[in-house]
């Protein structure tokens, strides 16, 4: 028997998905967002959803949309200030959505470090910020630090270039970004690619993800692209 | 504190030569991080005297210009989220990778917009205090960047000093500024406070004491 | 605590049908990491109804068998530093990402071997306290593998019990051992003690009490 | 002017080094072991040297001569032990080198630490064992963990396949292993690489370890191999 982690319909990516489940968004802006599957997440109408991201989405178009559809209860990300983030505003600003802001290289060490079995490290970064406030500090070699845990996803959804049939992942260009520590990271990362290739393909040299941080692969190969789908004003559902 | 209001404040530099003056101070095979907005600028600037290679926060090392409308590719962005080019010897990494270079101490320069700078070096630059809170990779960067510079308006729009004894907005960094580029100074956070490097040419120290809150001496 | 000697002891299983049990015992679709010396017996003995991955912590995921006298390649070796080959869909990345596929339980099966095991599943494999310590990954392995699986014979070469009420070399890990295969039984570490999954066909329970410190039950 | 950090003379790569500098050396075993290096500090002859490394070398060659030369007074290890390991065997035996034993994850990690800015960390290797002993312990979510320091180095001495003028590196094989991490961590990574290629060639989705890692470049075309090396009872220098 072989290993085969391909699916051919979305529903079936997001099969264990679970009302109040965390849930990692890959992307940094639209670069290596994963659309179609956040589309599938709103089909799928999991609720009270904890989103882990960089950002908070535009327009009504993937997390957008999703956040749109009310089925996000919090959001933890740098960045969730955006022209186009209508959908997160309007419900930030009734108090009907929350926030927790972590500095955006925090917040990738706190994912990398979920996904290497790092409880917690210290770091500089906010340190005598408001968001160091609570935190454990320490001094090392005379220059404070602050504690940082580790930051674990139920699931991860991510968009990748190129997979083989065990999940080995290449990226394109800054679409990488949050998406291989996401796949470290979640118990279940669920990747869409844009091109399936044999095993035998694969340099082993350029992996940038290998298949043991992955669960489950579609091929979506003509994905949306975020800035055409809102020029066009779509709006999903 | 009330802070002064300059309505009639004097014209100073051009951003274009304040961009320059920054240009100038990044030495050759400097790596070096620039923030959005008027920082932008400083790449546009650099003599060929040097090779200054450019970090963008999203996992990109060797960042090159804005493409042309014909070459745009939403999958190649920068820190703001705006279609670049990748130069010959560049190189993509993830988000860890990419602030293992700003928080390892890597990046050699930093070169970021500022609210207020208070005079031991701490900088305020995400928040207002009001609207969404959004800090993207701001405080990463002034903790781990070598030398942080900051460029901007010596006043605010409302002509009040973003020069000042100590901040009133929430911070970004503590003690962290080495260096501040403004349209009327070039001027250096010391122990003993606003350390002119340059004036601009128009102005008089006492006048730049006017418009800065706190001690600055030559 | 003096421990027990069988200069006589009872002829168990080859070391073959031990590593089959394992192999039998490793679900489809593992990652598994093999401990260099016997638990490399494991990867000959896998079925054709399943496939496994083997990762070696030197950078290696999914490594293949020994290579040909003329395709030595001392760039492709394991964690023994022998030479091996990688199979279709293997990859190769540095030891910090290798060691965070074992210490943030990604590797499914470790197969290691021991010195000492005992009741509460702490194990000791790598220091009798002489000679120059030398600890490589087993530490990692064995606090970061979602199983650990410790394939030995069940004495020491000089007749004594391997499985212990307590350790009396330096741990390796502690509560760590998740099953124990031996040439006399297969043995799950349980809070009741160490619990017979299988025992060699030719020994009695009362035999393998007598060669096991610490209580054995079925 | 232009980037170079290309070297000529493996004098020049290392001319910054001092007396009781704390150097990292690549490689595991023989793989990515920098020989030529190695035996470019033998010429140097700086002592009192604290090396961080996988191992402790064989024979006379690379790392093994280096500390048959008693230019090392301390090594940091996982795996010091190798029957061919005959000089650090013979000084660890009359007490005139220092070991420290470090789990190889956990070496890993510490190395990775330094070069990302990360002073401490929490891990559960070696939780409960004689090397724990001394160390701050914390629970995170009902498990026990230790505190790990970050590991820094003055020099790194790297071995790799492929670099540009720039220093964008790739490794060939299990080659890899520690050296894309130790050129983070340390001060001034020195690298002798087999093959240098135009900056125009470097494909910008492959670079395993990024120039900003990178202080200087040599190539070596022709590398000792260390088991041949051995075999043929080379002695160094």
């Amino acid at each position: 028997m072989q290993i085969n982690k391909i699916k051919t319909e979305i529903a079936e990516m997001l099969s264990d998905v679970f009302d109040g489940a965390t849930i990692m968004v890959g992307g940094f802006g639209e670069a290596g967002s994963p659309i179609e599957l956040l589309h599938g997440l709103i089909d799928h109408g999991a609720k009270d959803l904890t989103i882990i991201a960089n950002n908070s989405g535009n327009g009504r178009v993937g997390l957008g949309a999703l956040i749109g559809q009310k089925q996000v209860k919090k959001v933890i990300c740098s960045f969730a200030r955006s022209a186009k983030g209508i959908t997160f505003q309007e419900l930030y600003n009734k108090g009907e959505i929350e926030l927790e802001v972590v500095p955006q290289g925090t917040l990738a060490e706190r994912i990398r470090a979920a996904g290497s079995g790092i409880p917690a490290f210290y770091t500089a970064a906010a340190v005598g910020t408001p968001l160091a406030i609570g935190k454990e500090e320490k001094i090392f070699n005379g220059k404070k630090y602050i504690l940082e845990e580790a930051l674990n996803a139920d699931f991860a959804l991510i968009k990748a270039d190129v997979s083989d049939r065990y999940g080995n992942l290449t990226f394109k260009k800054t679409a990488r970004n949050f998406n291989p520590i996401m796949c470290m990271a979640a118990k279940q990362s669920l990747i869409q690619v844009r091109k399936l290739i044999e095993p035998h393909q694969t340099n082993p040299e350029n992996v940038i993800t290998p298949g043991i941080f992955v669960k489950k692969i579609i091929e979506i190969d003509n994905p949306i692209i975020e800035t055409n789908a809102i020029e066009e004003g779509m709006i999903y559902p | 504190m009330t802070k002064k209001n300059f309505t009639n404040a004097e014209k100073g530099w051009e951003r274009g030569v304040i961009a320059s003056k920054i240009a100038n101070d990044l030495p050759h095979a400097s790596y070096v991080n620039l923030g959005i907005g008027m920082p932008e600028l400083v790449s546009q600037h650099i003599k060929d005297d040097r090779e200054i290679i450019y970090h963008s926060e999203n996992g990109l090392l060797g960042m090159g210009p804005t493409p042309n409308e014909n070459e745009i590719d939403f999958d190649l962005i920068n820190a703001g989220k705006k279609p670049v080019t990748i130069l010959p010897g560049g190189s993509f990494c993830h988000h860890a990778d990419s602030f293992s270079m700003i928080r390892g101490g890597h990046i050699d320069y930093c070169v970021l917009g500022a609210m207020e700078v208070s005079m031991n070096g701490d900088l305020a630059n995400w928040s207002t205090g009001k609207g969404i809170p959004a800090v993207g990779g701001a405080m990463d960067l002034v903790a781990g960047a070598k030398n942080v510079f900051v460029m901007t308006q010596h006043l605010t729009k409302e002509g009040k000093p973003k020069l000042v004894e100590k901040c009133t907005l929430p911070l970004t960094g503590s003690g962290v500024v080495s260096r501040v580029y403004t349209d009327y100074a070039v001027i250096d956070i010391t122990k003993e406070g606003f350390k002119i490097v340059e004036i601009n040419e128009n102005l008089s120290i006492e006048y730049l004491q006017t418009v800065t809150e706190g001690r600055v001496y030559q």
